[in-house]
């Protein structure tokens, strides 16, 4: 019994180290942007069945996150949803979609267009009730992002917000956890990508993508320029891609795709 | 009692003594390991504090706005706190009363399920009890109070997950005491609330205390738990209905996302929690050492 | 009247608590059992894990669970032997491991995955990994492990200690044939508590072992354990409840089973040895 | 084996010195005296046990011509050689045949066979075997303590030491199985040295051939005197062995 236990407790040191070795193989990890992720997540899948072999692992973070671990070498890609910074110009990144970002209500709100004034009035705390926006008499819950986000920091700029200024009831993480929080309650609002807002919207999620200024929040309209409020969905390598990141990063730009990144509600740039 | 090292004769037994004492060794500097990794982490973050003559703003409220170099970690670690001692003082009270009954009121039987039932919820891992206060407790609340995830909501879940470790370990304590003190209690003719109030928990109070410091090592230290169900707004909760931010959630919340100075400000909150948590052992360590002395005197 | 009322208030305080637990445990198990069947465990999660299984995840968790036990058994015992046996001649330096210790045992398990993160994942190149997630896990339970064992050892009867010398036996052998055997339960309970303890965690794995919810290939590939699949699947997934209820259930009938099986592995082991409670 | 000017203290503190006396093989030497002079103390030295506890340890203890207090000396071996009762019943939380398996395989004897007929023959010594032998994997601590004692007997007895050390074998056992334990004492006469310590006056008087009696003096043990057992009891030379052995006359 004991013996069989420390064998096969060598055998696992064993297995482990071995893998170490072996690992550089067929492998590519990918972080960061949690908006990204599902698309690659797809797009990772159709990779490997055309490349037997091939392993791709997707993490979700944040966009800094995709940036940090690129320049750690923890990722051989990030995945960033937005243009690269001054500050980051080390780092090369490869279009492969466009995005918008949208206000998102519940569904029950009969609120459907904001302007911007009103947004900022209700993202600083000045208005607290949808009464003062038109619609019925009930608190509103202002749901902000956490530090970090890439969506967080559009929006501020969008809306040239610090986020000190901002006053929140409930801070999310991630795009899917806003969705939730908005579906959950009643006097919600929120702001998240609109591809999957989208997405949830058509899979029957209580939650409604409300136009800003008048201008309809749908991926369409992100497509066509219709839609201010939009961003870049990038992939970041650290210098030029070669072998197996090269070609990822060539399938992800190329037509082969273009289909997943529709039924993603995202846009083909 | 234990054997002197200078007895080791046997070549077996000596190569044995020396590989288990690197063990040891190894096994403690695990501790300067850590402390070292989080200082070298946070580093950045603490020695431009330093240069910037803002030192120790961070205990000061300047609200955390990392993306505009701004950490203030005063309302968190408020908010920490708050929440350990809001949960110590729904669960202590309610768990103490718990023991009590299971130690003397409760028949074999009944005693022996509680038990079974306490050590089973003792095993439930937090992000359980997470997904039940953010499914149960959030609803309830923001009927009343939205958004309903709050300082209540998390002093709520947390109090339930300390309650059997109160529980266990003070009934343990009343055990440890209870025989000859009853009899002599029974033979002053004293009522039997007067016994248990006035004689075992003063006789166990040291060892209860013990629990209680586990137990707040625990609330102190949980993470997904308050994070699923306080809100995560960074500020002074002004009432129970606040949304709020712990220094741990903070860390998860932020740690995937963060670079530079925010990620070095992180562990920077990873090595408070350490020292607070060494300040607790230590607190402890003295506490028990006087309970001990007073015992034998009082 | 006075007693009798304390009396009630006891009960009642007491059937509180009862019911608060039972209404937890009766939702999970009511919950996860509307959306438990057995294929649950046995397929691939889809769509965010709304639907489909958590095979890989379970594996992802078993991997963890066996690398950080496989790690910290024989570090933890090595540990515990050295300072009831061997220590008493450097006190200084075992007072000093044994303060560490406790000190450790308490450091939040949060505290642990930075330092994982930082150390495992990226200073020594494991990036997020099964292996990286198992190791901090390791590090985690390694304390309590330490502690359990060793008193269990010091409660050893120490006649048996001075009867294996007189016999002219060497230490090393008297350790594994007598003490360790007769330290038994205390080193079982050091099992289940660093059992519990290690399925459970969720907080020290979220950026050590990370997310990826696909089966795993070798111990280098990222890995999402079953706490933090529940975590996702109720703060990020909407529609999710329901199967973090299953997944939870099922985390919490691994504990359980789990412990149960290491107790009687553990039975079995010593028990053609050993004859002592 | 002869022991010359020992003296053993813990820390600052003597509790015993100038001994000086002569263990004749195969015979049986008794140790008397009041609790606390020193006896354990005395035992303890002969198989280098004080190597263990805080002990130093000063003199000459010569056997088979070597000083056995010599830090070169195989104290494994050498305690193969001088085995010790303990005074409470030791047994290993093991089987019964565990219990003496243990000690075989530890001092290098792989053949089972081998080890197999050595039990047998040490439990036939001890009386145990009819006692036992259809039980032998059942746990030690399930025997009562006699037989406990007889069995940690047995198990010194299966390395073959040539001296065997008894610390008041029988003072924790009640009065039948102490009759036996003695008995069984008796009956190693000749073929072992045996050295045995006991407050049992009537005791050490039926089993030994030479007697020594230790007192306190000055907070110091020391070996009033050593001789015959006969004489020892009967004319005592000194005033105060007479007025401790008059104990066990009166």
């Amino acid at each position: 019994m004991l013996r069989i236990f420390i064998r096969l407790l060598l055998l696992m040191y064993v297995l482990a180290s071995a893998s170490v070795v072996q690992a550089s193989g067929g492998r590519l990890t990918l972080t960061g942007s949690s908006t990204i992720a599902p698309l690659i997540l797809e797009v990772a899948k159709r990779f490997e069945s055309q490349h037997p072999g091939v392993r791709i692992n997707v993490q979700t973070g944040g966009s800094s996150r995709g940036i940090n671990d690129v320049r750690l070498g923890l990722a051989d890609i990030g995945m960033v949803s937005r243009a690269l910074k001054a500050s980051e110009k080390d780092l090369s990144a490869y279009l492969i979609a466009r995005d918008g970002i949208g206000i998102i209500t519940h569904k029950n709100n009969p609120v459907r267009n904001l302007t911007g004034d009103q947004i900022v009035g209700i993202y600083s705390g000045k208005i607290r009730n949808w009464e003062e926006v038109g619609g019925s008499n009930l608190p509103i819950t202002v749901i902000n992002k956490a530090e970090g986000r890439s969506t967080l920091e559009l929006f501020l700029q969008h809306f040239s917000l610090r986020n000190s200024q901002i006053n929140a009831q409930v801070v999310i993480g991630d795009n899917q956890q806003g969705i939730k929080s908005v579906s959950a309650i009643a006097g919600a609002i929120g702001y998240v990508s609109i591809g999957t807002a989208e997405y949830e919207e058509n899979h029957g999620t209580p939650i409604k993508l409300i136009s800003m200024e008048g201008e309809i929040p749908t991926s369409e309209n992100v497509a066509k320029g219709r839609y201010q409020f939009s961003r870049q969905l990038n992939l970041v390598v650290r210098n030029t891609p070669v072998g197996l990141a090269k070609e990822f990063i060539a399938f992800a730009q190329s037509d082969a795709v273009k289909d997943i990144i529709e039924a993603q509600f995202f846009v083909a740039p | 009692m234990s054997w002197i090292a200078k007895g080791i004769v046997n070549r077996t037994d000596h190569r044995l003594s020396m590989m288990l004492a690197v063990l040891s060794a190894g096994a403690a500097l695990l501790l300067t390991l850590i402390v070292l990794f989080l200082i070298k982490e946070s580093w950045p973050f603490l020695s431009s504090r330093w240069h910037s003559g803002s030192w120790f703003d961070w205990l000061q409220y300047q609200g955390w706005y990392p993306q505009e170099n701004r950490f203030g970690m005063a309302p968190m670690l408020l908010a920490s706190l708050a929440v350990t001692l809001g949960a110590l003082i729904v669960a202590l009270p309610v768990g103490l009363a718990s023991a009590i009954y299971l130690q003397f009121y409760a028949n074999p039987k009944v005693a022996r399920t509680f038990r079974l039932l306490l050590t089973l919820l003792a095993g439930v891992p937090s992000v359980v009890f997470g997904l039940w206060g953010l499914t149960r407790i959030v609803p309830l609340i923001a009927l009343w109070q939205p958004p309903g995830a709050s300082l209540l909501a998390a002093i709520l879940v947390l109090s339930l997950m300390v309650l059997p470790t109160i529980a266990l370990t003070s009934a343990a304590a009343l055990a440890s005491v209870s025989g000859e003190l009853l009899h002599g209690g029974i033979a002053l003719g004293m009522r039997r609330k007067t016994q248990i109030l006035h004689i075992m928990l003063p006789a166990a109070r040291s060892n209860i205390f013990g629990g209680v410091l586990l137990a707040t090592a625990r609330a102190l230290g949980e993470t997904m738990a308050v994070l699923m169900v306080a809100g995560n707004v960074v500020q002074f909760p002004a009432g129970l209905f606040d949304p709020v931010r712990v220094l741990t959630a903070n860390i998860a919340l932020e740690m995937s996302y963060a670079m530079g100075d925010h990620r070095a400000s992180l562990f920077a909150s990873g090595l408070l929690l350490t020292a607070m948590v060494w300040l607790l052992s230590w607190g402890s360590y003295r506490v028990t050492r006087n309970g001990r002395e007073a015992g034998q005197y009082g | 009247m006075v007693d009798r009322l304390f009396g009630w208030l006891m009960s009642g305080c007491a059937a509180l608590v009862v019911s608060l637990l039972l209404w937890v445990l009766g939702d999970v198990l009511i919950e996860g059992v509307a959306h438990f069947s057995w294929s649950f465990l046995f397929t691939e999660p889809e769509d965010s894990g709304r639907s489909g299984g958590i095979a890989p995840i379970l594996v992802s968790t078993l991997w963890i669970l066996s690398i950080a036990l496989v790690t910290a058994l024989p570090l933890g015992l090595g540990v515990a032997v050295w300072l009831s046996e061997f220590a008493a001649g450097r006190r200084r330096f075992s007072d000093i491991a044994r303060v560490t210790l406790d000190i450790l045992a308490g450091v939040p398990s949060i505290v642990y995955g930075l330092f994982g993160n930082a150390f495992f994942s990226i200073y020594l190149g494991l990036g997020f990994s099964l292996l990286s997630g198992g190791l901090t896990l390791a590090l985690m339970i390694l304390p309590v492990f330490v502690r359990t064992c060793e008193s269990g050892l010091r409660a050893v009867n120490d006649e048996w200690r001075r009867g294996a010398l007189a016999l002219g036996m060497a230490r090393s052998a008297a350790i594994w044939h007598i003490l360790l055997p007769a330290a038994r339960p205390a080193i079982g309970a050091g099992l289940v508590l660093g059992i519990g303890r290690a399925t459970a965690e969720t907080a020290a794995l979220v950026f050590t072992s990370g997310y990826v919810d696909r089966m795993p290939e070798s111990p280098l590939d990222s890995g999402r354990a079953l706490a933090v699949h529940i975590y996702d699947l109720s703060m990020n997934v909407t529609g999710g409840d329901s199967a973090a209820y299953a997944s939870a259930l099922v985390l919490v009938v691994l504990i359980v089973l789990l412990n149960t099986l290491a107790q009687s592995l553990l039975e079995d082991w010593f028990k053609r040895r050993v004859f002592v409670s | 084996m002869r022991v010359r000017d020992l003296e053993v203290g813990y820390g600052d503190k003597t509790v015993l010195s100038q001994v000086s006396l002569d263990i004749y093989k195969g015979c049986i030497t008794a140790l008397i005296g009041p609790s606390g002079c020193g006896k354990t103390s005395f035992l303890s030295t002969l198989n280098r046990l004080t190597d263990h506890s805080d002990a130093r340890v000063a003199g000459q203890i010569l056997f088979d011509g070597q000083d056995l207090l010599r830090d070169s000396v195989d104290t494994l071996g050498l305690r193969r050689r001088i085995g010790m009762i303990f005074q409470r019943p030791n047994p290993f939380p093991l089987s019964i045949r565990r219990n003496l398996e243990l000690p075989l395989k530890e001092h290098g004897i792989r053949d089972r066979q081998v080890r197999y007929r050595k039990i047998e023959k040490v439990l036939k010594d001890v009386g145990l075997w009819e006692e036992v032998s259809d039980r032998l994997d059942a746990s030690a601590l399930a025997l009562s303590g006699g037989q406990q004692q007889r069995l940690c007997i047995a198990r010194a007895l299966v390395l073959e030491p040539e001296v065997l050390l008894m610390d008041e074998p029988c003072s924790a056992l009640d009065p039948i199985s102490s009759g036996i334990v003695e008995e069984l004492i008796l009956r190693l006469r000749g073929r072992y040295t045996v050295v045995i310590v006991t407050h049992n006056l009537a005791q050490a008087r039926r089993v030994a051939n030479y007697a020594g009696f230790f007192w306190m003096t000055e907070r110091v043990g020391k070996l009033i005197e050593f001789g015959l057992c006969r004489h020892l009891f009967e004319a005592p030379r000194h005033a105060l062995t007479a007025a401790y052995v008059s104990g066990a006359r009166g």
